[in-house]
C-alpha cells in the first residue's frame, strides 16, 4: 500500500493529513462508546442526519433535506434520496430506523442511548422518511441530539440488531458513509482513511484525499512528534507548557477555539458545611459558606498559573459562545472577576458563620488531566489566604471517586464535557431535579424552567429563559464554576484551515485540513 | 616390585636435585591481621625421591608445598627462594611461570571431585595441559592423554577420555587428577593430600600407583598428609613441620624408629596403631551379652527415597544388631557404607523403612517425635564435627545446658552449677562456660560436646566419627577421656568410625558394615586380627601402620590378595 | 551456592562402577516432571489476580464519565452481572479460558486474545532486542570484571554496572531521548516505526507483528531502516538496565568459579589466565547465571511496562498499564495470564537448558 | 557457601555491627566503594531526617510572604534548583522526597522482613503441605514481574486515597507483597540448609520442641544474610516506588514529594528546555539507589570469603614492616 507519501506535492489535495491524538478510541460502534475519542473518529466515518457545518455549533441538514417538528410529539426527517454506503448498500430510512432501535435496544452501559431518553419510537413510512416519536412535546434539544454521540447512522446490512460490533468488522464491511473510509485500522495506534466519494453530507468532499491519526499515551511525545514534523496536527490534552513551548516553534501554529468543558466545585447540600444533614444545619449560612468561596476563588490565576491560558475563567454556567451565555457570577461575586476577600468575610458575618470555615474537598487526579493536582492546591491556598476558610484537600482516583463523590464528599470537582452543543446540556443534567450530580440542590422553580425552556419553539423566549435559569442558578451556588476549556490544536505551519473547525460544536472534521 | 623404600637408591646422596627451598617465609593478611604461615623452611627434593611433609593442621605443609608452583593465595606475601630446576617460582612471571608449571612440576589435590571441572570432559582436561606446552594437533593430544590415562590404570581410556568427571568413582577421579599431572612427564609432582578423602582400599591403590610412577619414570614426589601410615608405606624422607617450621628432617625409618625432637615423638606416640591396645584384648567371649538389650535391630532397612522420579537409595538392609547395657559396639566401614545412618536411625533423625529397630524399647518403626521425646534424655549424641554441632550463637555453657533446659527444670544457678559440673567432668575449665564456641580448639570443643551428651547421664551414647576432625594428638585424648568416662559412667555406646585401629581401641565388639549390610560382627581382637569375610580382610590389609618396616610386609600380603 | 556431586556409588573397591551415558528415558520424565510445574503457577497468579481486580472496583464505574446517577450506574453493572457472587464469576472465567476465551476488553472492546496476539509481538521484539543488548554488554563485560577484580577496570565496570541498575528505566528514558532525540536529533523518541512504514508493515500478508522481520520480510529496506531507528532507544534503556544485572551476576559468578579447585589445577598445568576465565570460570558459572537470568525475565517485563510507556511502544506492558488504570479487568486478567505463562515457560526452559549444560545432573 | 563465617566476638559489640565491621575488613578499592556507598546512604538518611530544617519551603508552597512563587523559574539564589510548573521549590521538594522515600522502604522493608522471616522459618522448618503451598505461592509471586504486582496492589490497597499515610501506606504495603517471597525463599533455603546442620539435629536429639528449635536455634542463624538483603530490597523498594510515582499510581503531590511522581510531571519540561524539574528528583533516585547498592554488594562481598579480597601490597607491606610476629 504506497501511500502518497513521496514527499513534495506541496499544495496538491492528495497530500495525506496526519492527526496525532490521545484520545483513544473505545469503539467505533456508535451504540458501544460514548467519549470524545471514538466520536473523533465517527464524526470521520459515519454520516449524520443533521450536522454542524464547519465554524457553527448549530444542526444543519446533512443526510436530512428537512426535519422538523409536524407535531409537537412527531419529529420527521426527509432523507435525501439516492444515498449510499461506502460498499454500495443503499443508504435509506431503514438504515436510520435501525441505528435508533438499535441505540435503544442494546443501551450498552459503554453507549449513548441515555441520550435518546426522549424518544418513544421511530417509524419510517417510506424509503426517505423517519418519524421519532417523541415523549416530551417540542423538545427544541432534539435536533442537536441527532448531531451528538447517539447521532451516527449504520449500515443496517452490516451491523448487528442486539450486539455491538467489533472494530475490525466494521472496517472490513466498509459500512462507511462519512466524509472518509477507514484503509486501514490498527486500533488505538494509527488508523488511516482516505475521502469518501459517495458521502454527500453537509461536509462536502474532504479537502485531502488522505488522512490518519496516529494515537498517543503520552502527550510528551504527541508534542515531540509535531515538533519533529512527524505529524502535521497535535490535537489535545497537551500540557499548558507543552502548548507554550510549541508556540515559540516557528514551524508551528497554535489554533485555538471555544471549549465546551467546564470544570467546577460542586457542594453537597446535605454534607457541606452547614448542610441539611450536618449538625449544625442551617440553609443560609450554607449558602454564605458557597458565596465567601466564590468570592475568594481566583479564576484568572488558576487559568494563568496552572494552565497557561489554554483554560479560561468560567464565570457562568453555560460557556461563552453558546447561545445565551451569560456571565451573572461576575456580577455577583469578587470585584470584576476578582477575588473580593472583604465581601467574602462580610457575607460570612452576615450570616453569623464562625471562621475560620472547615472545609473538606475532593479532587481527582486521574480525569481531568495531571494539572488538577496543581489547581486544587491552588484552589486550597486561595480560600486560605484570608483565613476565612480551612481546606482539608484530598484525591482520590476516578473509579472510587464516582462513586464516593455523591454520598461521601461535601465539595469536589467536577468536569463536564457536553453531548452536544445546546445550552440546555449545562442546565438540566445539573440543576434539574434528581439530576446526576445527586447534591441535593432542589430548587422548583429552576426545576421549572429547566422543564419549560426545553419545549419553547420560540428561540428567542428560550433564550432569555436560559439566561434567568443562569442568574437563579448563580445566585443559589449549586455548583461553583472555575474554569472553561478552550480546543487547542498545534498544526505545522503548511496546514490551512484548522481553525475552521476549532467551533463550539467541538467536532474535530479531518476533512476540512489541506496541505 | 618389592623394593623397600629403604633401599631406594633415590635416596643416596649425589643424585641431582630438583626443588630447593630456602629460608622460605609466608604470612597472610586476613581480617584478624596478619597470619605468620611459614617460618624459615629449608628443604630439599632429588630426582625419584619421595618426601613426605607431615604435621598437623594449620602447621604449614600446603602452603609451602604449593610455591614450588608458585603458587600463592592474593592475601599472601612471600619471602626467600623456592628454586625448581634452578629457577625461583617466588619471582617468575607470566608465561616463565606458566612454562614451567605443569611441565617441570604438576600438583595433585586432596578433593579429587574439586579439582576436576564438572562442565568438561576429563580428557579435554588433561588435553588442556597438553597443548598448553606443545605445539600439537587435537588428536595427537588425545592419544597422549588416553595413554596418560592408560598409565594410571583407568580401563578403557578411549572411551572414558570423554567422560565427565561425574562418571567416575573417587578413586578413578583421582587417577584421572594424577594423569593430568602425568601427561607432561614433570620432574615433580606435588601431591597435596591425595589419599585423605578415598577408602583405604583405594588409598592403598593410590599410594601404590605414585609408587609405580617415581619407580618406572623417577618422578620426584612430596607428598603431603597427616597420616602417618600413609608416609610409612610410601615415603623416603619426612619432614615434621609444626606451626610454619621444620621441627625434624629424617630418613623415614629413622624418623619412626628413633624420633629426635620431643614433638615428633609424641606425634608418634599419639598415633593409633591396629592391633594394639585393643579394647577386647584377652576376651573370649561377647562381655554384657547378658545384660539388658538397650538396641534391637532386626532386618533394619533404611530406603532414601530419589527426587523428580530418580531412583531411590538403599542405606541400610537387612541389618541386625544388638547393643547391651554397658557395652561399647564399634561400627566400621568404608565412607557410605551405612554407618551413619544406622546411628541417625537409633536417634530417631531417620525414619527407617523396614524391620525392626526397638530403642531402649521404643519400636521406632511406629516413630512418633512426641511419643518417643521422654526417651530421648536416655539417648546421648556426638557429632563428628564439634564446630558444627554448636549452635554458633550460644555460649559453650548456654550448649551444654540445652538438654537441662529442655528436660529438667532447673533455676539458673543450679544450672550454672550443673555445667560447671559437667565441664569439669569433661576436664575443661569452668570458665569455658561463658565463651562462644568458637573461641575453641578442636578438641576442647568435642569434649563440651561429649559434655552436653552426658548432661542427663544417658543410658545410651551415640558417637558418629567423634573423633575424625581431629588431629591425632587431640584424638588421642579425646579418646582416652572417652574411655575413662564410659568406664566411670558405664553407659552404654554405638561407636562410629572408619578407622579400625580407633575402633578397635574402644569397641569390644564390632561390627562391619558394607554397602549396608552387616557383614560380620565379633570381638575387636577376633574380627581384626582374623576377618572371616573376604572385604574385611581386604580393609584391615589396606590400612597402613605407622611403621615402615612392618607396613612393607603388609603390603606383601595385599599384593597376594590382588593377585588372588 | 555449591555444587556438589549427587550422592550415589562411590569407590568401590569389589567392583568398579560402571559409568554410563546417564541421559536417556529418564530425561523425557524430567522434563515432564518439570513441565507440570508449569500449571500451578499460572493457575495461581490467575487465581490472585481475578481476586485482586474484583477488589478494584468494576470497569463499569471507570468507564463512565460521571454522568450516572448512583441508581443508574447499580442499574447497569447489575446487567452486566459483576454484582453475582464473586465465586460464581471466577468458575465462569476459569471455565472461560479453559476453552481458550479470555473475553472482550471492557475499555475498548476487544478481543482479549486479539490484543494479546498484537501487542504480545510487540513485547517479544522489545525483549529479544533488550535481552541481545544485555547479554552484549553483561557477559564480557562481566568476565573482564571478575578478571581484574577490585582493580580499576572492575571498579569502574562495577560503578557502571551499578548506575545501570539505579537508573529508573524511565529516568534513562527522559535522558536517551533529549540528548539522541532532541538534542541530537539523530534517532525518533517514540512508537515502533514512523507512521508510514507502520502502515505498511501492518498492511503485509500475515504479519508477525514483530517489525523487523515483517520488513525484513517485505525487503523493503527504507522500512528496516527505520524499524532499527526506533528500536535502538528502547533496546538501550531497557537492555542497560538488564545487562547492568548481568554483568554483576556474570561477575560474582566467575569470580566464585575462578577461586575453586579446578581453575587452580588449570593453573597448576600451566593454561594462561585468559584461558582460564574464558573457558574454566565461564562454563560452570554459566549454569547459575541462566537460571537466574531465567527469573530476571520477570524483571524484564516488568521493566517493559516502564520502557513501553517512556518510548510509546505499543506492547503489552504498556497496554497493562493502560487497561489497569482503566479497571479493565478483563483485560488484564488476560494479559497476566499470557505473562504468567511466559514467565513460567521461560523458567522451565532455563530449567531444561541449565540441565542440558550441566553434565552432572542426571535425570 | 555452606561453612559459616563466625563472628569474631572478642571485638567490642560496635565492631560487630554489621556496616561497621565490614568497613573494617574492607580494604582498596572495595573500601573505597563501601565508603561510597555510606556517604550516598548517610547524605540519603540525613536529608530524610532532617528535611524540614533543611529545606528553604514545605514540599508543597508555592508562595511566601512575597507573594506567588514564580512558575518554572530557572534556579537562581532563592531557589537554587528552580520552581515546577506549580511553583513548587524543586529543592524542597527533592529533599522532602526522601523523607517520602525513607518512610516507604522502611515501612516495606520492616513489613515484609518481619512476615517473610516468619514465613520461611515455619515453612522451612516443619515443612508438609504449608511449606508446599507456601512455596509454589511465593515462587508465583516471586516470578511475576513485581512492578506490576505493586500496581494491582496499590489499587487494591489504596482505593485510589490520596492521604500522605494511605498513599505511603499502600505504596509500603504493595512493595510488601512483592517482597515477601523473597524474604521467604531466603530464610527458607538457609533454614534447610541448617536443618541439617549437626547443631540443629543435637537439638533435636536432646529433644527440644520444634518451637524452640526455630527460634532459638535457627532463627539468629537463618537471618545472618539479611542485612545485605535488606538493603538490596531498600533500593527495589525506592525504585518500585518511584516507578509506581511515575505510573501514576503513587502519591499526590499535596500529600507528600515523591520522586517518580515529580519525574512524570517533569517530562514535558524536560522536552521544553526545562531540565531543572527532572533532573535533581531522577539524580536523587540514582545516588540513593546507588548508594545503598554500593553498601550491599560491598557487604555482600566481604561476607562471602570467596569474594573478599585482601591486596598483596598490603600483605607484603606487612610482612615487609615485619609486625607479623607481633599480632597474636
Ligand atoms: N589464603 C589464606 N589466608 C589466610 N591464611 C591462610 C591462607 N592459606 C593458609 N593460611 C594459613 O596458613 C597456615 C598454614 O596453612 P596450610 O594450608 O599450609 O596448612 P596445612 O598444614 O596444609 O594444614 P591441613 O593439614 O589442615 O591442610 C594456616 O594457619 C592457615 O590458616
Ligand atoms: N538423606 C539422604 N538422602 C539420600 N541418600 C542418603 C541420605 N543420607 C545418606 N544417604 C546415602 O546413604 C548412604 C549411607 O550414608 P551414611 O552417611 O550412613 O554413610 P557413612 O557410612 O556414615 O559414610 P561416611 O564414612 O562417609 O560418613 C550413602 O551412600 C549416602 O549417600
Ligand atoms: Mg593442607
Ligand atoms: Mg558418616
Ligand atoms: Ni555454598
Amino acid at each position: 500500500a504506497d501511500s502518497g507519501n513521496d514527499g513534495g506535492g506541496n499544495g496538491d489535495a492528495s497530500a495525506p493529513i496526519t492527526l496525532g491524538t490521545t484520545d483513544k478510541v473505545t469503539s467505533l460502534d456508535p451504540a458501544g462508546s460514548y467519549d470524545n475519542g471514538s466520536f473523533m473518529v465517527m464524526n470521520q466515518i459515519y454520516p449524520f442526519l443533521l450536522n454542524s457545518e464547519p465554524g457553527s455549533p448549530d444542526p444543519s441538514m446533512s443526510l436530512a433535506e428537512s426535519a422538523e417538528f409536524t407535531t409537537p410529539t412527531e419529529y420527521t426527517v426527509k432523507l435525501k434520496s439516492g444515498l449510499k454506503w461506502a460498499n454500495g448498500h443503499d443508504l435509506d430510512s431503514k438504515d436510520v430506523k435501525f441505528t435508533f432501535d438499535r441505540q435503544l435496544k442494546i443501551a450498552d452501559p459503554n453507549g449513548p442511548s441515555s441520550l435518546l431518553g426522549n424518544v418513544e419510537s421511530i417509524e419510517a413510512p417510506d424509503a426517505t422518511t423517519v418519524v421519532f416519536k417523541l415523549k416530551v412535546a417540542n423538545d427544541q434539544t432534539f435536533p442537536q441530539v441527532l448531531t451528538s454521540p447517539v447521532g451516527p447512522i449504520v449500515d443496517d446490512e452490516v451491523f448487528s440488531a442486539d450486539k455491538v460490533m467489533d472494530d475490525q468488522e466494521i472496517v472490513e464491511a466498509k459500512a462507511f458513509g462519512g466524509q472518509y473510509v477507514i484503509d486501514s485500522y490498527n486500533k488505538n495506534n494509527l488508523i488511516s482513511f482516505s475521502a469518501n466519494e459517495s458521502y454527500q453530507g453537509v461536509l462536502g468532499p474532504a479537502a485531502n484525499d488522505k488522512a490518519a491519526i496516529k494515537y498517543y499515551a503520552d502527550a510528551n511525545n504527541l508534542k515531540l512528534e509535531v515538533q519533529e514534523g512527524k505529524i502535521d496536527v497535535a490535537w489535545r490534552s497537551l500540557t499548558p507548557t507543552d502548548i507554550e513551548d510549541l508556540g515559540k516553534d516557528e514551524n508551528l501554529v497554535v489554533h485555538k477555539g471555544p471549549g465546551g468543558e467546564l470544570r467546577y466545585i460542586v457542594f453537597n447540600f446535605d454534607s457541606m458545611p452547614y448542610g441539611a444533614k450536618t449538625d449544625d444545619a442551617d440553609e443560609a449560612k450554607s449558602l454564605a459558606v458557597r458565596q465567601a468561596a466564590a468570592h475568594l476563588v481566583d479564576r484568572e490565576a488558576i487559568a494563568k498559573n496552572v494552565y497557561k491560558d489554554t483554560y479560561t475563567p468560567a464565570y457562568s454556567y453555560v460557556p461563552q459562545g453558546f447561545t445565551g451565555a451569560i456571565e451573572p457570577l461576575k456580577d455577583l461575586y469578587g470585584t470584576d472577576g476578582k477575588p473580593d476577600a472583604t465581601k467574602a468575610k462580610k457575607v460570612l458575618e452576615d450570616a453569623g458563620v464562625e471562621t475560620p470555615v472547615k472545609l473538606a474537598l475532593q479532587y481527582n487526579p486521574d480525569h481531568y488531566g495531571p494539572n488538577s493536582g496543581d489547581e486544587y492546591a491552588l484552589v486550597e491556598k486561595q480560600l486560605e489566604a484570608d483565613g476565612l476558610f480551612v481546606v482539608d484537600l484530598k484525591s482520590t482516583e476516578w473509579v472510587t471517586y464516582q462513586k464516593q463523590r455523591v454520598s461521601d464528599y461535601p465539595a469536589y470537582q467536577l468536569g463536564w464535557f457536553p453531548d452536544y452543543s445546546d445550552a440546555d446540556n449545562y442546565l438540566s443534567p445539573f440543576f434539574a431535579k434528581d439530576n446526576f450530580l445527586s447534591n441535593n440542590y432542589d430548587n422548583p422553580e429552576v426545576d421549572k424552567l429547566i422543564s419549560e425552556q426545553r419545549g419553547m419553539t420560540d428561540a428567542a423566549e428560550r433564550t432569555k429563559a436560559i439566561e434567568e435559569l443562569q442568574t437563579m442558578v448563580a445566585e443559589d451556588l449549586s455548583t461553583l464554576p472555575l474554569l472553561q476549556g478552550a480546543q487547542v490544536a498545534i498544526a505545522g505551519k503548511d496546514v490551512k484551515d484548522v481553525d475552521k473547525t476549532l467551533d463550539a460544536s467541538f467536532k474535530f472534521r479531518l476533512g476540512v485540513l489541506s496541505k | 616390585m618389592t623394593n623397600s623404600p629403604v633401599l631406594n637408591p633415590a635416596a643416596n646422596a649425589g643424585t641431582p636435585e630438583v626443588l630447593r627451598v630456602e629460608d622460605l617465609n609466608i604470612d597472610f593478611v586476613t581480617d584478624a591481621g596478619a597470619v605468620p604461615a611459614v617460618r624459615g623452611v629449608d628443604l630439599q627434593v632429588k630426582t625419584g625421591e619421595i618426601l613426605a611433609i607431615v604435621g598437623e593442621s594449620g602447621s604449614g605443609k600446603s602452603v609451602t608445598a604449593r610455591t614450588a608452583l608458585g603458587i600463592l593465595a592474593e592475601n599472601g606475601a612471600s619471602r626467600g627462594g623456592v628454586y625448581l630446576k634452578g629457577k625461583n617460582m617466588l619471582t617468575l612471571r607470566g608465561h616463565e611461570l606458566r612454562e614451567a608449571r605443569g611441565r617441570d612440576v604438576a600438583m595433585v589435590f586432596q578433593e579429587p571431585s574439586t579439582a576436576l571441572n564438572p562442565v568438561y570432559t576429563v580428557g579435554w582436561q588433561i588435553m588442556e595441559g597438553i597443548r598448553a606446552h606443545n605445539k600439537i594437533s587435537k588428536k595427537e593430544a588425545k592419544a597422549r592423554a588416553i595413554e596418560a590415562m592408560r598409565q594410571v590404570g583407568i580401563p578403557d581410556p578411549e572411551q572414558r577420555v570423554d567422560y565427565y568427571p561425574h562418571q567416575f568413582s573417587g578413586g578413578q577421579k583421582q587417577r584421572v587428577v594424577i594423569a593430568a599431572a602425568l601427561a607432561l612427564k614433570p620432574e615433580l609432582i606435588v601431591a597435596d593430600e591425595p589419599t585423605t578423602a578415598l577408602d583405604v582400599t583405594v588409598q592403598a591403590e593410590i599410594l601404590q600407583l605414585l609408587r609405580d610412577l617415581r619407580d618406572e619414570l623417577g618422578t620426584a614426589i612430596v607428598i603431603i598428609t597427616h597420616n602417618m601410615g600413609v608416609v610409612a608405606d610410601i615415603a623416603d624422607r619426612v619432614i615434621v613441620m609444626n606451626q610454619g617450621q621444620i621441627v625434624e628432617q629424617a630418613p623415614v625409618i629413622q624418623l619412626f624408629e628413633a624420633p629426635q625432637e620431643d614433638y615428633t615423638k609424641s606425634l608418634l606416640a599419639a598415633v593409633p596403631h591396629l592391633g594394639r591396645e585393643s579394647a577386647s584384648e584377652g576376651l573370649a567371649e561377647r562381655p554384657h551379652q547378658d545384660a539388658e538389650v538397650l538396641v534391637e535391630a532386626a532386618g533394619l532397612k533404611v530406603h532414601f527415597p530419589g527426587r523428580l522420579g530418580a531412583p531411590g537409595f538403599t542405606a541400610v538392609n537387612e541389618v541386625d544388631l544388638k547393643i547391651h547395657v554397658g557395652e561399647v559396639y564399634g561400627l566400621v566401614g568404608e565412607s557410605g557404607s551405612g554407618k551413619t545412618t544406622i546411628g541417625r536411625s537409633i536417634a530417631g533423625l531417620n525414619r527407617i523403612t523396614g524391620g525392626s529397630l526397638k530403642v531402649l524399647g521404643y519400636e521406632m518403626a511406629q516413630f512418633k517425635e512426641r511419643t518417643f521425646k521422654p526417651l530421648r534424655e536416655q539417648i546421648g549424641f556426638v557429632f563428628q564435627d564439634p564446630a558444627a554441632s554448636f549452635n554458633p550463637h550460644l555460649t559453650v555453657g548456654e550448649c551444654v545446658a540445652e538438654p537441662l533446659a529442655v528436660h529438667r527444670d532447673l533455676n539458673p544457678p543450679q544450672t550454672r552449677a550443673k555445667v560447671a559440673e559437667l565441664l569439669e567432668s569433661v576436664q575443661l575449665p569452668a570458665g569455658f562456660a561463658n565463651r562462644y564456641p568458637h573461641e575453641l580448639s578442636g578438641g576442647q570443643r568435642q569434649r563440651a560436646s561429649l559434655a552436653r551428651a552426658l548432661a542427663l547421664e544417658p543410658k545410651l551414647l551415640i558417637a558418629d566419627e567423634p573423633t575424625s576432625a581431629l588431629d591425632v594428638s587431640v584424638q588421642a585424648k579425646v579418646l582416652e577421656l572417652f574411655r575413662e568416662l564410659q568406664a566411670e559412667l558405664g553407659f552404654a555406646a554405638l561407636f562410629v568410625s572408619h578407622d579400625l585401629a580407633v575402633v578397635d581401641q574402644l569397641a569390644t565388639w564390632v561390627g562391619v558394615l558394607f554397602r549396608g549390610s552387616l557383614l560380620e560382627e565379633g570381638l575387636g581382637s577376633k574380627v581384626l586380627a582374623n576377618p572371616m569375610h573376604e572385604y574385611t580382610q581386604r580393609l584391615i590389609a589396606s590400612l597402613p601402620v605407622p611403621d615402615p618396616r612392618e607396613q612393607a610386609q603388609r603390603r606383601k600380603l595385599i599384593e597376594r590378595l590382588n593377585g588372588s | 551456592m555449591t555444587i556438589t556431586s549427587p550422592p550415589g556409588q562411590e569407590a568401590s573397591p569389589l567392583a568398579t562402577p560402571k559409568p554410563a551415558k546417564q541421559k536417556g528415558g529418564g530425561f523425557l520424565r524430567y522434563l515432564i516432571t518439570r513441565f507440570l510445574l508449569i500449571i500451578p503457577t499460572v493457575f495461581i497468579l490467575i487465581t490472585v489476580v481475578f481476586f485482586l481486580m474484583r477488589v478494584t472496583g468494576d470497569p463499569i464505574t471507570a468507564a463512565l464519565g460521571g454522568r450516572l446517577t448512583p441508581d443508574q450506574l447499580a442499574q447497569r453493572i447489575h446487567e452486566a452481572g459483576y454484582d453475582r457472587p464473586i465465586l460464581i464469576q471466577y468458575f465462569e472465567y476459569l471455565g472461560q479460558i479453559v476453552t481458550g476465551d479470555l473475553g472482550r476488553t471492557m475499555s475498548d472492546n476487544r478481543a482479549v486474545t486479539e490484543v494479546l496476539a498484537t501487542y504480545g509481538a510487540a513485547t517479544l521484539e522489545l525483549a529479544i532486542n533488550a535481552v541481545i543488548v544485555a547479554l552484549l554488554v553483561g557477559i564480557p563485560l562481566g568476565l573482564v570484571a571478575a578478571k581484574f577484580r577490585d582493580r580499576y577496570p572492575d571498579a569502574v565496570l562495577r560503578i557502571l554496572a551499578i548506575l545501570s541498575y539505579a537508573t529508573p528505566v524511565f529516568f534513562a528514558g527522559l535522558l536517551l531521548k533529549l540528548v539522541f532525540g532532541v538534542w541530537l536529533g539523530w534517532l525518533p523518541i517514540s512508537g515502533r516505526a514512523d507512521w508510514q512504514t507502520e502502515l505498511e508493515l501492518t498492511g503485509l500478508q500475515s504479519p508477525s507483528g514483530i517489525y523487523w522481520l515483517d520488513a525484513l520480510r517485505s525487503g523493503n529496506m527504507e522500512a528496516f531502516a527505520n524499524v532499527t531507528e526506533h528500536a535502538i532507544l528502547p533496546a538501550l534503556a531497557l537492555g542497560l538496565l538488564t545487562g547492568g544485572v548481568f554483568l554483576r551476576l556474570v561477575r560474582t559468578n566467575a569470580i566464585g568459579t575462578l577461586g575453586r579447585e579446578y581453575v587452580e589445577a588449570g593453573r597448576s598445568r600451566g593454561v594462561s589466565e585468559y584461558r582460564l576465565t574464558t573457558k574454566h570460570a565461564y562454563r560452570p558459572a554459566l549454569i547459575p547465571i541462566i537460571t537466574v537470568m531465567g527469573l530476571q525475565i520477570a524483571m524484564l517485563l516488568g521493566g517493559a511496562v516502564l520502557t513501553e510507556t517512556t518510548f510509546e511502544w505499543s506492547g503489552l506492558g504498556f497496554k497493562l498499564a493502560e487497561y489497569l488504570t482503566a479497571r479493565d479487568f478483563v483485560a488484564v486478567q488476560g494479559i497476566v495470564v499470557l505473562l504468567a505463562i511466559i514467565v513460567a515457560v521461560t523458567n522451565f526452559i532455563v530449567d531444561v537448558l541449565a540441565a542440558l549444560i550441566d553434565p552432572r545432573v542426571r535425570y | 557457601m555452606s561453612t559459616a563465617t563466625l563472628p569474631t566476638s572478642n571485638k567490642s559489640w560496635l565492631d560487630r555491627l554489621p556496616v561497621i565491621s565490614h568497613l573494617r575488613m574492607s580494604s582498596g578499592l572495595q573500601r573505597g566503594m563501601l565508603i561510597a556507598g555510606l556517604t550516598l546512604s548517610g547524605l540519603f538518611i540525613i536529608t530524610a531526617l532532617f528535611a524540614p530544617l533543611i529545606a528553604p519551603f514545605d514540599f508543597a508552597q508555592s508562595s511566601d510572604a512575597s507573594g506567588d512563587f514564580p512558575r518554572q523559574a530557572a534556579p537562581d539564589s532563592k531557589f537554587i534548583w528552580g520552581t515546577t510548573a506549580t511553583g513548587y521549590d524543586v529543592f524542597s521538594r527533592t529533599l522532602f522526597g526522601a523523607q517520602t522515600a525513607i518512610w516507604v522502604i522502611l515501612a516495606a522493608v520492616v513489613m515484609s522482613l518481619f512476615l517473610g522471616v516468619l514465613l520461611g522459618l515455619v515453612s522451612g522448618y516443619l515443612g508438609g503441605w504449608f511449606d508446599r503451598i507456601a512455596v509454589v505461592l511465593s515462587d508465583a509471586i516471586y516470578a511475576f514481574p513485581s512492578l506490576l504486582l505493586a500496581i494491582v496492589m496499590s489499587i487494591v490497597i489504596s482505593q485510589g486515597q490520596s492521604s500522605l499515610f494511605g498513599g505511603v501506606m499502600a505504596a509500603a504495603i504493595s512493595i510488601t507483597v512483592v517482597f515477601i517471597p523473597q524474604y521467604f525463599r531466603v530464610v527458607r533455603a538457609e533454614v534447610m540448609r541448617l536443618k541439617a546442620e549437626p547443631f540443629v539435629e543435637s537439638a533435636q536429639v536432646i529433644g527440644a520442641s520444634p518451637w524452640r528449635v526455630m527460634f532459638a536455634h535457627l532463627l539468629r542463624n537463618a537471618t545472618r544474610t539479611l542485612p545485605l538483603i535488606f538493603t538490596l530490597n531498600a533500593t527495589e523498594a525506592l525504585l518500585t516506588l518511584a516507578g509506581l510515582g511515575f505510573l501514576g499510581f503513587g502519591i499526590e503531590p499535596t500529600s507528600a514529594s515523591e520522586w517518580g511522581y515529580d519525574l512524570n510531571r517533569a517530562m514535558s519540561d524536560a522536552t521544553s528546555g526545562i531540565w531543572w524539574t527532572g533532573l535533581f528528583p531522577g539524580l536523587a533516585i540514582v545516588l540513593t539507589v546507588m548508594g545503598l547498592t554500593l553498601v550491599g554488594e560491598s557487604m555482600n562481598d566481604l561476607n562471602d570469603p570467596r569474594l573478599r579480597r585482601f591486596s598483596r601490597k598490603k600483605a607484603k607491606r606487612i610482612t615487609q614492616s615485619g609486625q607479623v610476629g607481633a599480632s597474636k
